[in-house]
């Protein structure tokens, strides 16, 4: 019951985060991608890793958010970052609790579907609606503010959008990481494990999910938002399923209901995609299939998962102490 | 053209679209039903059908009908291969641990395909007799959507048979009703397993060639059609034959139609439909229990 | 006769042309010890999902402490005091048995909407829950995984669950069912140290546990009450001893 | 003490980008170039015909080359949605230190990389990707592919007053290059006296969609003629399929598009349904021209006798060629983006698809169009006839200045 207490090796990926500024200043672009996706991760993780809403829809949110941030910029009518990250999240909450109410008394397939419905129709509509939002081709240049009104993001560099990046997401985890430790983020564990006995204790479910779903939502919303800052872009496929599945992949790659799998996850499969296909432009999605299929045939509940388990079997084997 | 026809058009179009959607989907379905595996490369087998079909056709010169016998056993025989060796050990897994499996074989069939065969797509040349245009007394129209239909309708009679009549088909239906029953009862639902994911996949490799023709064929196969694969299980219930054959002609002719007038909606029919069929029945239109 | 908890009124559920449950009228008294016997597919099961809300009923009333509670859902009825466990075991199977414990007991505090402190700083409800797993002799097992527990002790923790709502109506589906008999008394135990205040209707096919446990027993048969009275008297009607038991298992019944 | 060590560590990573930095010096007769194409993903099955162009433009030229030799560092920017594209033009800039970029299949990819272009000031060559206001957004761009506005255009004035048709139907696939077609086809037809009467959405640019009821729905309409634009794919073979099977021709109604339609490397596999089909594009591969007779005949020697060139092949020939031109009137110094923009504005070059020019105002490529017909050849093959050629066709959108193509200000 104590696990809300911070351990030493919870300050490491912050610490792997800050060296990386310094020590590879040309793969910062590819660094906020990185966290970009750590966050879209995270933010899924709450709603499927806690609470067991099974959605490949969330590229709705991402997308919602990234269009808010990107069409008061494009249009001259909002460019300072942070209070446009608090606008995306605004707007993506919204859709979240709106289509939470309607979807979320189904579960299953039907809910996986229904999610993946609702995104599909919000990339129609933003492709009906090219006109402002830019359709496949995008939303170009897009103006941001400076930071505090002093730090320029740099397109070649993209040094302040990664920290910029690497706050907000520290920002962001302080927030999940608070949730999933209350008495809430309790319940919606309660919720993923075992609905029927939730109902059977008193618990108002659906409202939890709801709350739940809302929240997510909104950080989902924060993460897409980031990626319209810090590529200065926004186009359809930030509501596409390419982006959905990718960031399920992910986390399930990771570990959901953890915490540190959207890290690990988004890490490790980012990583090896962006590298593989520099050396094997043409082949790497058979490196990145192989791995996929190996943590899954190896590993229960992706490569966290895999690692719990070695390190139980390695303390049994130094018997019980 | 007088409304008669329109109406013979827009059926004739619409059943044949549905069709396409049913072969592939009806394997899926099934499996999903039968064993509860999320089995998203179920598209990847039906690519690789295709590409037995064009490959047979097209460098050993072999006739459509032999090309789509060939490419039925070639992919159930590589199914039965993967169910063994890989998917086995994931019945008991959960449905998450199914898809991060099932998507990175889908991309292991993406690569494959494209440094085997490579990234062009492949087209298919119908026979004489299967192109052009079709006197149906009452209108003329393209033959190949009528070859389509009435395959269909063959192919989901004999499946609809086979389940209703044989004996392997009520183990299978015992078995989708209750797992822990069935096996009980002496089923062995392993070899069933393997049976039903074998004819599945070998039927979704009839899907991919003869649905080649409208959908196209190339190494992105698996992934581009996902979503109308699982619309048409979930839709039609899982499990259900005739569930996904009534639910894939019923989105085909509604589709169809809806585009065919009001085609500034692009493709957003299928999902509001899609969405007002799982909001009104969530265990799909002909699904006995929940998805 | 002390004052009636809970009550049912001409209480029906059809499932198309099926009827699960016919028309009962049932009372249950404050503080009762009362068990619920039947063949299997009479319908108990179903009659317990009607008193808690999991299902609408076709035609009745259900009522607590006088109050019609009908239209109340699944919740708002635990809110009002009705808690049950379940015939198959459904815990968190992923949490320790204190986390299972701690879910309810914060939930039932009203604290489990809280989203902005940690759960383990409300030391009041881990005490509470410690408190309740001493009791049914689980303290040790606090920190394990509820998978990694024997069943008969993972049993004790759906009881334990349903103890920590603090209820007034306490509805036992089958407590010892699938727990071998060596087992069994630990279960057994538990119930017989229940508060003496909660009303508890038991469901239960082990006629040992059932006259162990019973002050009054209700039999039901397709649907409907068959008989209901003292453990003696139900014991001494030779209908239900034909009805119930069949031929099989003569003698099982406190022979 | 972590401090000294990120201290330490910034040191480390400064010292090796100044190395990098010093090698690039070292050899200045190298010329990096840094090529984004999608290797993978739905774009997959164009690039290659890309990748031989060049290679082949660098085995024919080799003599030209010289004293230069191209090292050519490829990255795939994957799905179309300019995130890795994007990051493929930040790393090529900032690690491999590329002195040109070159490639983009897709709109997107060139369009979100533009900011990165001109912050890392490299001439970019636009191959593909066909929005018509991409080279607006930077001025590095230079574009040797072409626009829909080119194509679409011509047809338009073509299918009133070479066609004599009087009513047309547009069916487009439903993204940026389908409503540039639309637009360009509907403002020329609709300026020659013809009258668009129905323009239908068909679908988006990944899966192929069903094309008979969008058909079936053009051919109750009874135009005279049906303007198609899909990408060139998987698409284009189902649309002339789909034409054929409804029985179009003999209710009367004419399949015109621009050459996306019939992609010269997929031509044979369409069969007797293409015969008829009259486009217009900037080339195909039996244009009668010198430079395109030894283009084909060293590609089909390098590639095979059922290999064949198309459109987007010597788009990235012709770009290559562009920067070979760049590299020897910078004298190597093409890493200077503004004079090697400078060396190509106004450059002229005899293409396989005839004579181009850069156009010194828009940096976009002025070249011909050719009215085209299928037919089937005495070698049972299908091959392309031209009916007519229109001379240094400009992009009308930018000339026309029309919406977003119009210059900012």
């Amino acid at each position: 019951m104590r696990r809300h207490r911070l351990r030493w090796w919870e300050a490491l990926p912050w610490i792997a985060g800050i060296v990386f500024y310094f020590a590879f200043p040309d793969y910062l672009g590819f660094g906020c991608e990185l966290l970009v996706t750590i966050l879209f991760a995270l933010s899924l993780d709450l709603a499927l890793g806690y609470a067991g809403i099974i959605t490949l829809g969330h590229a709705a949110f991402f997308g919602a958010g990234a269009y808010t941030v990107g069409m008061l910029a494009s249009y001259n009518i909002w460019t300072e970052p942070i209070t446009g990250l608090l606008l995306a999240a605004l707007v993506a909450g919204a859709i979240g609790f709106l289509s939470g109410i309607v979807l979320l008394r189904t579960r299953g397939l039907t809910l996986l579907m229904l999610t993946l419905c609702i995104m599909a129709l919000l990339e129609q509509a933003a492709n009906m609606g090219a006109a402002y939002t830019g359709g496949f081709d995008g939303l170009p240049s897009l103006p941001i503010a400076p930071l505090f009104g002093v730090f320029d993001f740099s397109a070649l560099y993209a040094d302040t959008q990664y920290l910029f990046a690497l706050a907000v997401l520290f920002v962001c985890f302080l927030f999940v990481r608070i949730l999933v430790y209350s008495p809430f983020g309790q319940s919606l564990t309660g919720i993923r494990e075992n609905v029927s006995r939730m109902h059977a204790i008193g618990s108002p479910v659906r409202r939890r999910l709801i709350v739940c779903y809302t929240i997510s939502a909104a950080l989902a919303g924060v993460a897409g938002g980031l990626l319209a800052q810090t590529t200065a872009y926004v186009n359809l496929a930030v509501l596409g399923l390419d982006r959905a599945a990718t960031v399920l992949i992910v986390l399930i790659l990771g570990g959901y209901g953890r915490l540190y799998g959207a890290f690990i996850g988004a890490v490790i499969y980012l990583a090896l995609e962006h590298f593989l296909a520099q050396v094997y432009p043409t082949a790497w999605q058979l490196g990145l299939g192989l791995m996929l299929v190996v943590i899954a045939l190896f590993a229960r509940n992706g490569i966290l998962g895999l690692a719990e388990t070695l390190w139980r079997r390695y303390e049994n084997r130094r018997g019980p102490s | 053209m007088n409304f008669a026809t329109d109406i013979a058009g827009i059926v004739l179009g619409g059943l044949a679209a549905g069709t396409v959607l049913f072969i592939v989907s009806v394997g899926l379905s099934v499996t999903m039903g039968l064993m509860g595996f999320v089995n998203l490369a179920h598209g990847a087998f039906a690519m690789f059908g295709g590409y037995v079909v064009v490959l047979a056709m097209n460098r050993a010169h072999f006739g459509f009908g032999v090309a789509l016998a060939v490419s039925f056993i070639a992919t159930a025989a590589l199914s039965v291969v993967l169910e063994r060796a890989l998917y086995w050990p994931l019945y008991r897994s959960g449905e998450l641990d199914q898809v991060l499996f099932t998507i990175g074989l889908i991309f292991i069939f993406i690569a494959g395909t494209t440094i085997l065969v490579g990234p062009e797509h492949q087209t298919l040349q119908l026979p004489a007799a299967l192109s052009g245009q079709l006197n149906l007394g009452f209108v003329r129209y393209r033959t190949y959507s009528v070859f389509l239909i009435v395959i269909g309708v063959l192919i989901a009679l004999g499946i609809w048979l086979t389940f209703e009549r044989t004996r392997i088909g009520g183990q299978i239906r015992a078995t989708v009703d209750n797992r822990r029953m069935a096996e009980s009862l002496g089923i062995n639902v392993d070899r069933l397993f393997t049976i039903t994911f074998a004819f599945g996949s070998g039927m979704a490799a009839i899907g991919g060639g003869l649905g080649a023709e409208f959908l196209g064929l190339d190494p992105q196969y698996p992934l581009k059609y996902l979503v109308y694969f699982l619309i048409a299980v979930s839709v039609g219930g899982l499990g259900s034959v005739i569930g996904v054959y009534y639910a894939a002609l019923i989105l085909g002719v509604l589709d169809f139609v809806l585009t065919l007038y009001l085609p500034k909606g692009g493709t957003i029919f299928i999902y509001v439909l899609t969405i007002l069929i799982l909001l009104a029945r969530p265990q799909g239109l002909f699904g006995r229990k929940e998805l | 006769m002390t004052e009636v908890r809970l009550e049912t009124q001409g209480l029906s559920r059809h499932f198309g042309a099926l009827v699960a449950v016919q028309g009962i009228d049932f009372k249950l008294a404050a503080g009762a010890r009362h068990a619920l016997i039947g063949p299997n597919g009479a319908g108990k099961t179903t009659f317990i999902n009607l008193l808690t809300g999991v299902l609408p009923p076709t035609h009745g009333r259900v009522l607590l402490g006088g109050r019609d509670i009908t239209s109340t859902a699944q919740a708002g009825r635990v809110k009002l005091g009705i808690a049950r466990t379940f015939q198959i075991n459904r815990l968190f199977r992923g949490l320790s048995v204190l986390e299972n414990v701690c879910i309810a007991v914060t939930e039932r505090a009203g604290a489990a909407g809280s989203m902005f402190y940690p759960a383990g700083r409300r030391g009041d409800l881990i005490a509470e829950a410690m408190e309740l797993l001493r009791t049914l002799k689980l303290a040790d097992a606090a920190r394990h995984r509820v998978s990694e527990l024997p069943y008969g002790r993972q049993r004790l923790v759906e009881l334990a669950i349903a103890i920590a709502l603090k209820p007034e109506v306490l509805l036992l589906d089958e407590p010892a069912a699938g727990v071998p008999s060596a087992e069994s008394h630990i279960i057994l135990d538990a119930i017989e140290r229940l508060p003496e205040h909660i009303a508890v209707l038991i469901i239960e096919h082990d006629m040992d546990v059932v006259f162990r446990f019973a002050k009054r027993i209700t039999v039901m048969v397709s649907g409907a009450v068959f008989a209901e009275g003292t453990p003696r008297e139900i014991e001494a009607n030779p209908q239900v001893r034909e009805v119930y038991l069949g031929q099989a298992a003569q003698g099982a019944f406190h022979g | 003490m972590s401090r000294r060590i990120i201290t330490a560590l910034a040191a480390a990573a400064a010292a090796a980008i100044a190395a990098g930095g010093a090698t690039s010096q070292a050899q200045a007769q190298d010329v990096k170039i840094g090529l984004i194409l999608p290797y993978t993903g739905p774009g997959a099955e164009l690039s290659p015909q890309m990748d031989k162009a060049i290679d082949l433009y660098q085995k024919l030229h080799a003599a030209q080359i010289k004293p230069y030799k191209y090292t050519i560092i490829k990255r795939d920017s994957k799905a179309p949605n300019g995130a890795a594209a994007k990051v493929d033009t930040q790393e090529l800039l900032t690690q491999n230190k590329v002195d040109v970029i070159a490639g983009y299949i897709y709109s997107p990819d060139a369009i979100a990389s533009a900011p990165v272009i001109t912050a890392g000031k490299r001439l970019a060559v636009i191959m593909n990707a066909g929005t018509a206001f991409i080279t607006n957004l930077s001025p590095y761009f230079i574009r040797t592919s072409f626009t829909l506005w080119q194509s679409s255009y011509v047809m338009g004035e073509e299918a009133a007053k070479y066609l004599h048709a009087k009513t047309a139907v547009v069916a487009y696939t439903d993204y940026p290059p389908g409503k540039d077609a639309l637009n360009a086809f509907k403002y020329a037809f609709e300026h020659n006296g013809g009258k668009v009467i129905d323009a239908i959405p068909a679908g988006g640019p990944e899966a192929t969609p069903d094309f008979t009821p969008f058909f079936q729905r053009a051919k109750d309409e009874h135009p005279n003629v049906l303007f198609v634009f899909v990408p060139a794919g998987d698409q284009a073979t189902a649309v002339v399929k789909t034409y054929a099977a409804l029985g179009m021709k003999a209710a009367g109604t004419q399949l015109i598009g621009t050459g996306d339609i019939v992609p010269d490397n997929m031509l044979q596999g369409m069969g007797d349904a293409a015969v008829g089909l009259i486009t217009v594009h900037h080339y195909n591969a039996d244009l009668d021209n010198p430079q395109n007779k030894a283009f084909v005949a060293a590609w089909k020697k390098a590639y095979g006798p059922d290999s064949t060139p198309d459109f987007t092949s010597v788009g990235a020939y012709d770009g290559m060629a562009a920067i070979t031109h760049a590299v020897h009137a910078t004298k190597g110094k093409i890493d200077n983006a503004a004079a090697a923009v400078k060396s190509l504005e106004g450059w002229k070059f005899n293409s396989p698809q005839g004579p181009i020019e850069i156009d010194p105002k828009t940096r976009d490529i002025i070249m011909n169009e050719y009215l085209d017909q299928v037919y089937k050849g005495k070698d049972g093959k299908l091959h392309e006839k031209v009916l007519a050629t229109f001379h240094a066709v400009k992009d009308q959108c930018k000339a026309l200045a029309i919406g977003p193509c119009a210059p900012k200000k």
